[in-house]
């Protein structure tokens, strides 16, 4: 009982310490992309949208226990609300298209968030499922505004801060992304370890028994989806910034059920995870589809399959799992 | 020099076949005339993209230009993705030579693309002039709710009501429609002789075949018409005695009838190992290769997109489709439409056989759309 | 009033194909707890082999179907051993993550080996063709679905619910180790389920050929449909399947007569309707 | 000489990498009653489960009459005559209490349920309702009926008593202590009212950390006030 | 004075059972009782009642004097009524200081809160540190739950609801499966609780109810027989017969 006043701070700082050591690592991968990838940064922005849409992703997911297979409808209408933002009203300035975006996501949140909260497990995964349909249906038949099946497309963007374009390197995107990434990162890591984000871990295992203490478990729920939507908006807006067009597929269960896979693949319920299975999965496809365009599929299930055989909890949580037991050990 | 082709194409996915078809005609295309123009030797990179994924196309395209330093691109299967890349192309200082994306309005985005392939409205237009001359005078219309669904819609609505007939009634169903029964009943309650229809090629075409017999509409003598998508060779097997009969307009038949097509089909058919799995998009990107093959001629190997695309202007050849013109206005193909009727060879296996041509068809849809 | 049967009819007909082809989904999620996506891989599996068989080695359709069946489950077995056995228990994302894998994989060497083009499983005579039910026709071949959509339906239903290997697996299902523990070799109970499901997922696969086309992406292309099916009836219940077959054929066949521009709208309104009513499908299993 | 029926000997058992059992060695003659005592924590429920096969074990053999189980699985224990009533009540909530207790029977024919029914007369009351729709007192009723449905030579109970009605702990004890002194079972209680195990009981063996830190005769715990404060907590029996 | 908590003719019949038959009782702020009863008497579901986790066929509770039969369970927590459950349900990935921490943030309000972390608001870790080392729980405070004993687990469900600071406490079988050594706890920690506060406690240990309790009210097969002191429970003849058995002739009963 002697050691009490110790307890709190020495469990703290490692936490804070590990913070900083995440950081440093995504920036130093950033960079890293940027040397060994000079001339692909098309693909590495594109990473860091779906990297973005995989996070918006575990925060339901992996925080909040929600199984979800509609993820794409936030993402979508954030891509979709900035690019309707700049093709239909002139709005082209790309941070104000990224705070349409936010905007556009959060507002998708609340209403997957209301609907989905409906029911659990399978029959949530089917709504979920039935979100994502009628959304694409939507945008499919609002063609006016969003070009329907041939894609939005007159989407222009400023350059940033009035000076760096968006040109065919893509330079700008890339390290427009970046920011927003490390932004969006900052932010969650916060979010996370703060009561709301303990509140939904403890609702994730059991609501029942959060409601048994006074907190409305879908109350929280929902507003851990409007901040997913506005996180998925980010990367839908990034999305539609850097590529200038904005497609069906941005609002597609395909895209939903990827961006499931990439997170599980590196892990539900760390934000690392979230980034490590999204880089992973997406270089892996972009080699495996490059050096055979035409087989490449069976190599991703291989991969698959071999993560949920070697890796249960995925690339980056099993990983973490076995340093933290080397730790124990010394 | 080595130069770079890049092409952009469904090779794995639900589409996998359409991008096989690509290959095959691009390899038919280098296996005949030798991957040498001049002093340069010609590389294809491809890209896979799945499904119409506009985003994707168009990091697709810029690794392609930026990192593998491609001087042409090519391909596309899906209008979007085709779309998507547009603008990029004056930056890049590359052609896009479409090899298959068929809505009309992709040649308008930028000066730089030249298609070699169709569009939906350049092939539905035809068989409403064939559904009238056969005394059709009221078809419903049943197509995929898709842009193209819409476009082949409002090309046979145009192209029949200039005849004198009248479109009953127009209905679009869903793209992952299974069940084709309820939409027969439909056709069968609205009063029309015949029925216009537009479907992707794929698996669905043979549900909606399927259901068209089953359920009696062909015993009642109710006609069917359909651009050419619905009866691609490689679906033939499958629909099988059901397709018998059905009159199809379109801008190639692998069946067709010359010295040009047969050396085609076999080198094609070589590339492609099983020749049952030979269709359209082979002859798209067997004719793109030839436009590409010209432009760099023209250009010396140079890259210099403007002058290779002013080179192939009003560029005319004989095709495996037959004789082509790349119209200098649009820079779209102008070819001939053929109609054609599904038939029993005499070895079992079905075929389109062409039965009446329509010369020289340029893409009404452009005009349509101003 | 007439349009009414004939709505109901092709309602019927389609709800009991979509039935036959993802009840033994329901047994492996509702009651094996195994939210195995690589259902649809199974059927296709079937459909090919069924379709080899009668195309290219010209056997009779029972013949062929057998065989499908019998060769599916031979198929699975290995990959049950090696992989399913790794999954069971374990939480349903990564059991997403490994039968999505297994889907790819599927896919992928199907691709490789039948190419890419649509695959038909001949019918026999006695199937092919309309019958007439007086005021239309209607395909041979769907009764024959309906007819087998109700055999396997009450087969199912009294393995799983009255006899003793149908208690041992529910038991198994809700308490592995419990039920080891009083002596269930669950891993000979699981298997045995597995059998079955695949077996079914085969059977369906090839019964459903007609509306739903074998070929590649056939795995991934109907995923969701027979996922929906499943969820709204209750995963594990074979009633509550059948209930939300019909009802679910009945919506979109009707939706897809009255509008079908809307069709897919209203389908996928009608489940998130259903759902909201009964949030645990139309009969779940109380867990 | 026959075989003991239960005989372990030098056991160590964990969870994944942590240890928490460490050389364990005892044994059983039949109809032997041990009580298995020990404060929270300190391994009880892990020994038990380590005997019925759900636990890793490192290291030790366990014996059931002449037959090595050590390398069986939890199912084939249960098949050479092992019975385990685990601590958190394992019901299977979506079976009905009948189908509980007929997964117990093993093969046996379903006349055999009546012995249950008889044994907890509420039980058959209830016995359409579902398991998870049963009181927390009737579930420890149906789990423990169960197992002895399935007539083992080795009973593993885990605190059944808990959450029973006094009532009924007696009856429970009582019937327990029957079955034992037939010598057709021989069983092994754990149990938190030490004076219920130490009326029942024969042997006693007190876990202290996953080690054996006493063993010996009720009347011998009872006397030696010492280990019963120390390791127990508990101050003084009668 | 009003009571603090009262409830008026609750019935509930499961598909035709009825499990409550017609209950009404009422408590004072400061009351001990215990609600003992055969199993399957229906404790367990009056107090699902009770708490809003069921809906009652008839009758209503309520709290304070205003009824909150039309309130949700969250709402009645929010009111002041905390619970435990028979069967824990505890959050496995979490921590004893977790699982205590958001219950002192719920019931400050702060649960809401998206910055900082409650392990560096002092306030917070001080009251949750007492209140685990109340309970001997402050050795396991920062390890997973899913790796603590079983009786380590229901001294955690008492904690957490203590931590709601509760003004009406129903505590369904606190003592279950905990060891005889670790009940004083438990009777610590009850005897701890504020002297205003309104504690039901169900029990089947009746050493523990005869030292916690005040009252005893005995619920049989969804109807009261008994509600009165302690020492003539074990008089009653039907209790005896029906729940005490052989307990009320050793007469622990002081
Ligand atoms: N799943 C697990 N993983 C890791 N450690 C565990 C696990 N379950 C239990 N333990 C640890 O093993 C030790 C022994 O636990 P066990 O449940 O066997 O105790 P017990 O004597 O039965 O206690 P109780 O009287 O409370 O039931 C405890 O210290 C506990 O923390
Ligand atoms: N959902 C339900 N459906 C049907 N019967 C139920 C349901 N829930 C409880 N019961 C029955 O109601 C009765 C009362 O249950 P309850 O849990 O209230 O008992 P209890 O007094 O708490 O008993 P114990 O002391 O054993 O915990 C039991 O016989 C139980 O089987
Ligand atoms: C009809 C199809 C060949 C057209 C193609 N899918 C497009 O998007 O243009
Ligand atoms: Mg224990
Ligand atoms: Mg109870």
């Amino acid at each position: 009982m002697n050691d009490r006043p110790l307890e709190t701070p020495a469990r703290r700082s490692p936490a804070l310490g590990r913070d900083l050591i995440g950081l440093a690592a995504i920036i130093v991968a950033a960079g890293l992309g940027y040397l060994i990838f000079p001339d692909n940064l098309a693909l590495l922005t594109r990473i860091i949208g779906i990297a973005l849409l995989v996070l918006s992703l575990d925060l339901v997911t992996g925080y909040g226990g929600i199984a979800t297979l509609g993820q794409a409808a936030l993402f979508g209408s954030g891509a979709y609300a900035a690019g309707i933002a700049s093709a239909h009203f002139g709005i082209t300035n790309p941070l104000l298209m990224t705070l349409c975006g936010i905007a556009g996501g959060m507002f998708a949140g609340l209403i997957c968030g209301f609907i989905i909260l409906r029911a659990h497990g399978l029959p949530q995964l089917v709504l979920s499922i039935a979100l994502i349909y009628l959304f694409h249906e939507v945008a499919n038949k609002a063609s006016g505004w969003t070009g329907g099946s041939d894609g939005l497309s007159g989407i222009s963007t400023d350059a940033l801060f009035g000076v760096f374009e968006f040109d065919l390197w893509g330079r700008t995107a890339y390290f427009f992304g970046v920011g927003l990434l490390l932004m969006v990162m900052v932010l969650l890591r916060l979010l996370v370890r703060s009561p709301f984000g303990m509140l939904c871990r403890g609702i994730k295992e059991d609501p029942i028994r959060i409601a048994a203490m006074g907190a409305s478990p879908k109350v929280a729920l929902i507003k851990m989806y409007v901040i997913s939507g506005a996180v998925a908006g980010v990367g839908g807006a990034l999305n539609a910034i850097s590529t200038q067009v904005v497609g069906l597929d941005s609002l597609s269960f395909t895209q939903s059920a990827e961006a499931l896979v990439m997170l599980v693949l590196g892990g539900t319920g760390s934000l690392f995870g979230a980034l490590v299975g999204t880089v992973v999965f997406m270089l892996f496809e972009d080699y495996v589809s490059a050096a055979n365009p035409f087989h490449w599929l069976t190599m991703v299930g291989a991969l698959l399959i071999l993560v949920v055989l070697f890796a249960p909890k995925g690339i980056y949580g099993t990983a973490a799992a076995y340093l933290s037991r080397r730790k124990e050990v010394r | 020099d080595t130069i770079k082709v890049g092409v952009v194409g469904p090779f794995s996915g639900p589409f996998a076949l359409q991008g096989k078809n690509f290959k095959a005609g691009i390899d038919a295309y280098i296996a005949t005339h030798g991957d040498k123009i001049g002093d340069d030797t010609i590389e294809i990179v491809y890209r896979d993209l799945p499904a119409a994924d506009p985003a994707q196309s168009k990091a697709l395209a810029q690794e392609l230009v930026v990192k593998e330093g491609v001087q042409y691109l090519a391909g596309f299967y899906f209008t979007p993705d085709a779309m998507a890349v547009t603008p990029i192309l004056k930056q890049a200082n590359t052609p896009l030579v479409i090899m298959n994306a068929a809505t009309s309005a992709i040649v308008t985005k930028s000066p730089l693309v030249v298609r070699t392939s169709f569009t939906t409205w350049q092939t539905s237009t035809p068989i409403a002039k064939v559904a009238h001359d056969a005394g059709v005078e009221k078809v419903i219309s049943v197509v995929s709710d898709y842009g193209p669904g819409v476009d082949a819609e409002n090309a046979f609505k145009a192209g029949f009501e200039k005849e004198g007939g009248s479109v009953v009634e127009a209905i679009r169903m869903p793209l992952s429609t299974n069940d084709f029964s309820p939409i027969m009943q439909r056709i069968k309650d609205s009063g029309a002789q015949a029925v216009f229809a537009f479907l992707p090629s794929g698996p669905t075409t043979l549900g909606f075949v399927k259901a068209y017999n089953e359920n009696g509409l062909k015993d009642a003598g109710i006609k069917f018409f359909a651009p050419g998508d619905l009866t691609q060779e490689s679906d033939l097997p499958a629909l099988g005695d059901a397709a018998l009969g059905i009159q199809t307009t379109f801008h190639y038949a692998v069946s067709h009838d010359s010295p040009e097509n047969k050396a085609f089909v076999e080198a094609a058919s070589k590339a492609i190992g099983n020749p049952a799995e030979l269709s359209f998009p082979s002859v798209g990107a067997y004719d793109g290769m030839h436009v590409i093959y010209k432009m760099i001629e023209a250009t010396g190997g140079e890259q210099d997109a403007e002058k290779a695309v002013e080179a192939v202007k009003g560029l005319s050849w004989v095709s495996p489709r037959g004789p082509v013109t790349i119209d200098p206005e649009s820079r779209h193909i102008t070819q001939n439409i053929y109609l054609r009727e599904v038939t029993k060879a005499d070895d079992g296996t079905y075929y389109n056989k062409e039965i009446q041509t329509f010369e020289k068809q340029g893409d009404p849809g452009l005009a349509a759309a101003k | 009033m007439q349009t009414f049967f004939s709505i109901a009819v092709d309602a019927i007909a389609y709800g009991m194909v979509l039935f036959v082809i993802s009840i033994g989904l329901s047994v492996t999620m509702g009651l094996m707890r195994v939210v195995n996506l690589a259902h649809g891989a199974f059927a296709m599996i079937g459909g090919y082999i069924a379709s080899y068989a009668s195309r290219d080695l010209g056997l009779g359709y029972g013949v062929a179907v057998l065989i499908a069946i019998v060769g599916t489950v031979l198929i699975s077995i290995p990959i049950e051993r090696l992989l399913y056995r790794r999954i069971y228990g374990a939480p349903e994302l990564t059991q997403v993550l490994m039968t999505i894998g297994i889907t790819f994989c599927i896919i992928g060497i199907a691709n490789y080996i039948f190419g890419p083009t649509l695959k038909t499983i001949p019918l026999p005579a006695e199937l092919q063709g309309s019958t007439n039910l007086g005021f239309r026709s209607i395909a041979s071949h769907r009764i024959f679905a309906i007819v087998c959509g109700l055999l396997v339906a009450g087969g199912l239903w009294y393995c799983i619910e009255k006899t003793a290997f149908g208690v041992k697996l529910r038991a198994a299902v809700d308490n592995a180790a419990m039920a080891a523990a009083l002596g269930v070799r669950t891993e000979i109970i699981y298997a045995v389920s597995f059998a079955v499901a695949v077996g079914l997922a085969a059977f369906g696969g090839i019964l459903g050929a007609e509306l739903l086309p074998v070929e590649p992406y056939y795995a991934l292309r109907y995923m969701v449909t027979f996922l929906v099916v499943v969820s709204v009836g209750g995963a594990g219940s074979i009633p509550g399947a059948l209930i939300a077959c019909l009802v679910l054929g009945g919506i979109d066949t009707t939706g897809r007569y009255l509008m079908p521009e809307f069709g897919e709208f209203f389908f996928y309104l009608a489940v998130i309707a259903i759902i909201c009513i009964f949030p645990k499908g139309f009969a779940g299993r109380v867990r | 000489m026959p075989a003991t029926p239960l005989d372990v000997e030098n056991l160590s058992a964990g969870y994944g990498p942590t240890r928490v059992l460490e050389d364990i060695s005892f044994s059983l003659p039949a109809g032997g009653r041990l009580a298995l005592l020990g404060r929270n924590g300190m391994g009880k429920t892990t020994l038990l489960a380590t005997l019925a096969g759900q636990t890793r074990r490192y290291d030790g053999r366990i014996r059931l009459g002449d037959v090595d189980v050590t390398p069986l699985s939890s199912a084939y224990r249960a098949r050479q005559g092992l019975g385990y009533v685990p601590q958190a009540r394992c019901v299977f909530p979506t079976l009905t209490v009948e189908e509980n207790l007929f997964v117990g029977l093993k093969d046996r024919p379903k006349t055999d349920l009546q012995q249950a029914y008889d044994m907890f007369p509420r039980l058959f009351e209830r016995r359409r309702n579902l398991g998870s729709q049963l009181s927390g007192g009737e579930q420890q009723m149906l789990t423990t009926a169960r197992s002895i449905l399935g007539r083992p030579s080795v009973l593993l109970l885990d605190e059944p008593l808990e959450g029973l009605a006094p009532v009924i702990c007696d009856e429970l004890m009582a019937a327990f202590s029957q079955l034992a002194s037939t010598g057709d079972m021989t069983i092994v209680l754990v149990e938190q009212r030490i004076q219920s195990a130490l009326d029942f009981a024969d042997q006693v063996v007190v876990l202290e950390r996953g080690r054996v830190a006493w063993s010996g005769t009720p009347k011998q715990l009872t006397a030696d006030h010492d280990t019963v404060e120390r390791l127990l907590g508990v101050g003084g029996l009668h | 004075m009003t009571p603090v908590f009262e409830v008026n003719g609750l019935k509930k019949a499961f598909s035709g059972l009825a499990v409550t038959n017609d209950v009404s009782l009422s408590m004072a702020s400061g009351d001990r009782v215990a609600l003992i009863g055969p199993n399957g008497a229906g404790k367990t579901t009056f107090v699902n009642l009770v708490t809003g986790h069921l809906r009652p066929d008839a009758g209503d509770v309520r709290l304070n004097g205003e009824v909150v039969t039309g309130i949700n369970a969250t709402g009645r927590v929010r009111r002041g009524l905390g619970r435990s459950f028979q069967v824990t349900r505890l959050f496995q990935d979490m921590t004893p200081a977790e699982h205590v921490g958001i219950a002192i943030l719920q019931r400050d309000g702060r649960s809401g809160r998206m910055f900082g972390n409650f392990l560096s608001m002092p306030d917070v870790m001080e009251e949750a540190t007492g209140l685990l080392s109340g309970l001997g729980l402050l050795d396991l405070m920062h390890r997973k739950v899913s790796e603590i004993a079983y009786g380590q687990q229901r001294l955690l469900e008492i904690a957490m609801a203590l931590a709601l600071r509760p003004k009406v406490l129903l505590l369904d079988e606190p003592a279950a499966g905990v060891p005889q050594s670790d009940t004083g706890r438990i009777e610590r920690a009850l005897a701890d609780l504020p002297a205003d506060l309104a504690v039901l406690m169900i029990e089947h240990d009746m050493d523990l109810v005869f030292r916690f309790a005040k009252r005893v009210i005995v619920l049989a097969a969804g109807t009261i027989i008994f509600d009165g002191l302690p020492s003539e429970v074990t008089k009653d003849a039907r209790v005896r017969e029906a729940y005490l058995g052989s307990y009320a002739d050793a007469s622990h009963a002081a």
